[in-house]
């Protein structure tokens, strides 16, 4: 059997279904290989000499080299006689971008089902059919038709929806979130999560693995997989159907039994060690902290506020402090020593605890003092600091001392900056930065929760056998 | 008796059900504690049981067709004599005869009376992607109105078990409620890790319902039990 | 006692503490007041003759014209003196913006005493101190120190927390969300939400009130106003402490008896038919659904996913079953009339049920078609549209089939453009035009069943008995 | 005699706890609804009280010093004759004398014995801001383990008190659960909404609680009531 390396890291790709037919499926998708480093690509149309300046080829046994991995874009019912030609010519990989199999009935059932079998009978990997593709940033592979490209990180997704691969692909750029592969699985014929996930595993450049999961085919295989990778790093979960039972119960729509038994998921993932979220902005968000590479060592978060000029009330700070009981966090309790240190640098009206209310008056430094004071506490595990638009100092200036203090700091440090076009520049200064940066404190503190639980989900992991 | 054997001998007969005495020979082989017990085929063997045992006793129906031995009155409590004994045993055979018609009766289960304790439950299912998994949660009704349950893949150790049960709410009660003294975790996790075992090893086992297990200062004991086969 | 339109809208205004300082607070504030439409504007300032080429006046006493209101910026330790003389001079209400009070402590609480004794003395109303003003966008009057003015619209904001305030204030504009006042409430000496909440209840362009609130100080008056106004008109309240008592238990933090118990805050709110809101994220979206006008009326939501061009997962339409499940909505059942209307319009491949998913080849005229059918089926009380980057249609081209959409009905529709920069200008498309829109599915059913939980406490208050 | 002259009684003695009989008293002039019973100042009395009440019966110490009856052995549940009456009339005596000391003891409660019902609990507090509240939730230690209480400002209709029900995890159970009987909502929904009045009508009260409130299929009854009267 060939290895994922051939799928994933082909050194040679032949596009089926090559076009230069402006917008279409086969044009796109040459454009963005056309754009890889180091890769031999060998358009396939039989109606062209030449695509986009390249020579083009009649079929893939015409290809005068041996090709890695075949990108197959051409109509459903043409698939299996291309992939028994692929198999002939030593093909080891394909990515399947067509769709019309499985989901679409009986018919499309049956042509999976012969694709299935050359595959087996010529020992080929396959992505797909019915999905995106993949891309790899760093190396400049895009075998998708989105034009997007994600900054290179750290981070690989893989998605069994087509949609939300492409939404993650179209978020990671703005977001200035980097990824080491956006992976869509589509039917999963071969390829499945825990294949993609043991890959992964051997890939430096992976260091968290983000999913968007429906259903698991091989469950034994996605367990195995998922527990290896988890003991090291980060693997968190966005699995629909938490409602499933209840919607079936009360006949609220036919999608329910899809998705299997919830509880059972949640087990399932408590035993891999994965952090499941449960909306797609807690997928954003936990991106946005696995990209900051700082991991929360507990959940004793201290809070700094700008809440302004106003001694009195802390509205913000209140705020972040209620979600961060609610969702299992612990406000800091500062040590005396820190205190202390807040008493000399902070006006004498501060709220002499956390939240840590830095007052109007202060400029950045004040800012830049409390947030060290508290990093040095051994009591507090993160620092989240929020800025409202009433503060003298100015949002761009105060995201600078956070960013300047995050530097010298193996503790998270995260962000929420409130308010409307004030404060976006800021944000944005923020982000490019690798500050986890939030519209408003209750979703920074759900996210740096999320975090923590995936620290000590994994702590809990090497108490349980290894065995499944 | 082995439990592949009465696993197999169910089987063969077209048994899905494993009723409570059988459960609880599957459960011994697995050190999973049940009250003393044992079956009587008429009223003289009952009597006898009745004196081994000692009072206070509990009268169970015990046929391959009576599921839910509540709802025929097959579960009769609170015999504190032999009088009492003789009463139960006919009054238990009239009430099922009543209720449930002409089903066959193998005889009456003779166990004795365990003492109160906190209640809770744990179960066992075969998820057809997973696996074995095990179910704790609160005991008697509290399971299904306060939905308080845990959910683990088996098999896991007593730790696991404990950060089961401090999953549920049934853990605020197992520690000692209102100056009561604090349950037996180490007995009761104990109890969990031979359930994820006995789910593990006997893969015919489809579900497995321990409602309730009690809870003591000093060890626990399941005392209602039933397991289903596969299809 | 002067009423409070001596207060909020005050035909001439005096403020004390004026001044041309660049970016001093007295400063703002005459900027802004310079741009109210049809009010005279006394600067007053011992020190000055003229001020941004207005004729200054040395104390309020050489006014020569009737006061309705003085705004108070010059530090606390002269403030009652200065109300002593506005007392004097007739002057019927003020906004003193000064801190310093009771906030400080025992000297500042002293100081307070005595601008409430004045108050009473000359039947005064004061709106602080401590407090950043209030902003009336329709009268183009901005009586705060923040140099942003929403757009005018028909929400009012009270807030117990100037930085909320501010942030609001900031946030608006962004936001395309109008609002009929802004009001920083400060220490409440005189002027407290019950107050305001009746002053706007007579007010024609209020239609709904958002509250920032940490402790009510007059529960018997807020209760009344609240109830009074809540039997026509929205009240959304945020309140922190929900977890108020955990935290005094674990002595997380000092703040918990200030925020009372919650659980009868609870009870209190729902007898007053004030909805609440949990974060500051629903504040804002509450904001949102409240500008769009439109109530659901019950809580069945119809999904328009526009989950591009695959078949089989629906992905962001799972999630936002989910999220409607688990905040106590319901997926609504279409019709069999509607289904099959949807039956004509859409590729074999749809859904056959809510979510709807419009599949990738239809084009926009798709998606106007399936909304349209959703809306007339009258087992659906509104309807969530999503788009996610892989869509055929541009999202753009999908925003404006929305707004024509949302134009026919008295329905709400509510949108979610998940993505990054591929979507942003269809986001600002949609929130120009009305449209709630949310980054995600999640966020936009947690909003419209918070609307939904409005309309329904509405409906329980006609049950439960009138008087308190 | 009247509700004011209880609390009037009471605050004139600088007690602030009405005991369960004198909470009773209050009870009665708001319609709702306790177990019959007496106080007995010996056992002459005691034994007269029985007769007339009818048996099985519950006793209960009568002392302004005692808060928490169950915890000095001051309840005694099970009477079923005249002959255990006097058996637990002296052990009752005897288990406050042993722990709780030479308390003063105003008598004894008799107390016909309530059959078994769904256990909810009623409770009253007057919060310092916004008045009189009433709070409804599961019975016993249920209300504490899974915070199972919804609160409503007083006073309020029966279709509040049905909300406030229905808030809380407990309507599962009042719903008739697993086969069992619906509850009396008519009848519980009238004892919340009088117990509202009640805490209005009486400023002096700072607190109540009603726990159990035993629920029938008709019908449901106060067994155990404190008042608290504010300083
Ligand atoms: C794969 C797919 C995009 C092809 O659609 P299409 O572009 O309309 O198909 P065409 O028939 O035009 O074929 C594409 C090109 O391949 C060429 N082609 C046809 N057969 C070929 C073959 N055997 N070998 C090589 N090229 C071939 C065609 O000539 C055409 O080139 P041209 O543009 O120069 O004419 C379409 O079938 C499909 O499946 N779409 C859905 C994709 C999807 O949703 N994927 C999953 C994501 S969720
Ligand atoms: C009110 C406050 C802003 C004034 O601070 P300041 O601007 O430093 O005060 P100053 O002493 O400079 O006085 C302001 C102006 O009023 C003038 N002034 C002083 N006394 C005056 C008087 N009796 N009558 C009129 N003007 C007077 C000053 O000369 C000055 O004018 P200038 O700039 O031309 O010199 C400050 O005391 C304060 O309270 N800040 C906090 C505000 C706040 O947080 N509010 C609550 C929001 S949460
Ligand atoms: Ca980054
Ligand atoms: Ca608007």
């Amino acid at each position: 059997m060939a290895t994922l390396s051939s799928v994933f890291d082909p050194k040679s790709i032949a596009l089926i279904g090559a076009s230069d037919r402006q917008g279409s499926v086969g044009q796109i998708i040459l454009t963005n290989l056309l754009k890889a480093k180091d890769r031999k690509i060998f358009p396939i149309n039989p109606n062209k000499e030449t695509l986009l300046n390249l020579k083009s080829y009649p079929d893939i046994g015409s290809v005068p080299k041996h090709v890695d991995l075949a990108v197959i874009a051409t109509p459903a019912k043409g698939v299996p006689g291309l992939m028994e030609e692929c198999g002939k010519a030593g093909v080891d990989g394909a990515v399947i971008i067509s769709a019309g199999f499985r989901e679409t009935g009986a018919e499309g059932a049956l042509l999976e089902q012969q694709i299935s079998d050359i595959r087996k009978r010529y020992a080929m990997r396959i992505l797909g059919p019915n999905c995106l593709g993949f891309v790899r940033p760093d190396a400049g592979l895009n075998v998708t038709f989105v034009a997007d490209s994600p900054p290179p990180g750290n981070i690989a997704f893989i998605s069994e929806s087509a949609s939300l691969s492409s939404t993650i692909l179209s978020w990671a750029s703005y977001a200035h979130v980097g990824f080491s592969m956006i992976a869509s699985l589509g039917s999963m014929t071969d390829i499945g999560f825990g294949d993609l996930i043991d890959f992964l595993s051997e890939d430096w450049d992976t260091r968290s693995i983000l999913i968007y999961m429906e259903s698991v085919r091989d469950a034994k295989k996605f367990m195995s997989a998922a527990r290896a990778f988890a003991l090291r790093k980060p693997i968190v979960v966005l699995k629909p159907g938490r409602f499933a039972e209840k919607a079936k119960a009360e006949k609220f729509s036919t999608w329910a039994p899809l998705t299997g038994n919830d509880a059972v998921y949640e087990a399932a993932f408590k035993r891999a060690g994965v952090v499941r979220v449960k909306s797609i902005a807690g997928l954003f968000h936990t991106a946005r902290v696995l990209d900051s590479k700082k991991m929360p060592g507990g959940p004793r978060l201290a809070i700094v506020t700008a809440a302004g000029l106003e001694f009195a009330y802390a509205g913000a700070g209140l705020m972040a402090t209620d979600a961060l009981i609610e969702f299992g966090g612990e406000p800091a309790r500062l040590s005396p020593e820190t205190i202390g240190i807040l008493k000399n640098t902070l006006p004498p009206q501060w709220s002499e605890g956390n939240p840590v209310d830095v007052l109007g008056r202060t400029d950045t430094a004040g800012y830049s003092q409390a947030i060290s004071a508290c990093l040095h506490d051994p009591g507090v595990d993160g620092v989240l600091v929020i800025y409202a638009p009433m503060n003298i100092a100015g949002p761009e200036d105060v995201a600078r001392a956070v960013i300047d203090s995050a530097k010298k700091t193996g503790k998270p440090i995260i962000a929420a900056w409130i308010g409307g076009a004030q404060v976006r520049k800021a944000r944005e200064l923020l982000i490019a930065n690798d500050i986890p940066t939030y519209p408003t404190p209750e979703e920074a503190v759900r996210s740096y929760l999320n975090m923590f639980n995936y620290k000590r989900n994994l702590d809990l992991l090497y108490e349980t056998p290894a065995e499944l | 008796m082995a439990y592949q054997e009465i696993v197999q001998r169910a089987l063969r007969a077209g048994r899905k059900l494993l009723p409570e005495h059988e459960a609880y020979e599957i459960c011994k082989e697995f050190d999973i504690p049940f009250p003393p017990g044992r079956i009587a085929g008429n009223w003289e063997e009952a009597q006898e049981a009745g004196e081994d045992l000692g009072f206070p006793l509990v009268l169970k129906i015990v046929s391959p067709e009576v599921i839910h031995k509540s709802d025929v009155g097959g579960v009769l409590v609170g015999i504190a004599s032999p009088a009492d004994l003789k009463r139960a045993y006919d009054q238990l055979l009239a009430n099922v005869r009543e209720k449930a018609g002409e089903v066959p009766i193998d005889g009456v289960l003779v166990q004795k009376a365990m003492p109160k304790g906190v209640e809770v439950a744990v179960g066992g299912l075969r998820d057809e992607v997973f696996g074995p998994m095990i179910m704790f949660g609160s005991g008697g009704i509290l399971i299904e109105v306060f939905k308080d349950v845990s959910f683990r893949m088996a098999p896991f150790d007593q730790g696991e078990a404990l950060r089961q049960i401090q999953d549920t709410k049934a853990y605020e009660l197992l520690k000692g409620f209102r100056g009561a003294p604090p349950s037996d975790l180490e007995a009761l996790t104990q109890l969990i890790v031979h359930t994820g075992n006995l789910m593990c090893r006997i893969p015919e086992l489809a579900e497995l319902d321990f409602n309730p297990v009690l809870a003591y200062p000093e060890g626990c004991v399941v005392v209602d039990a039933r397991m289903i086969l596969s299809a």
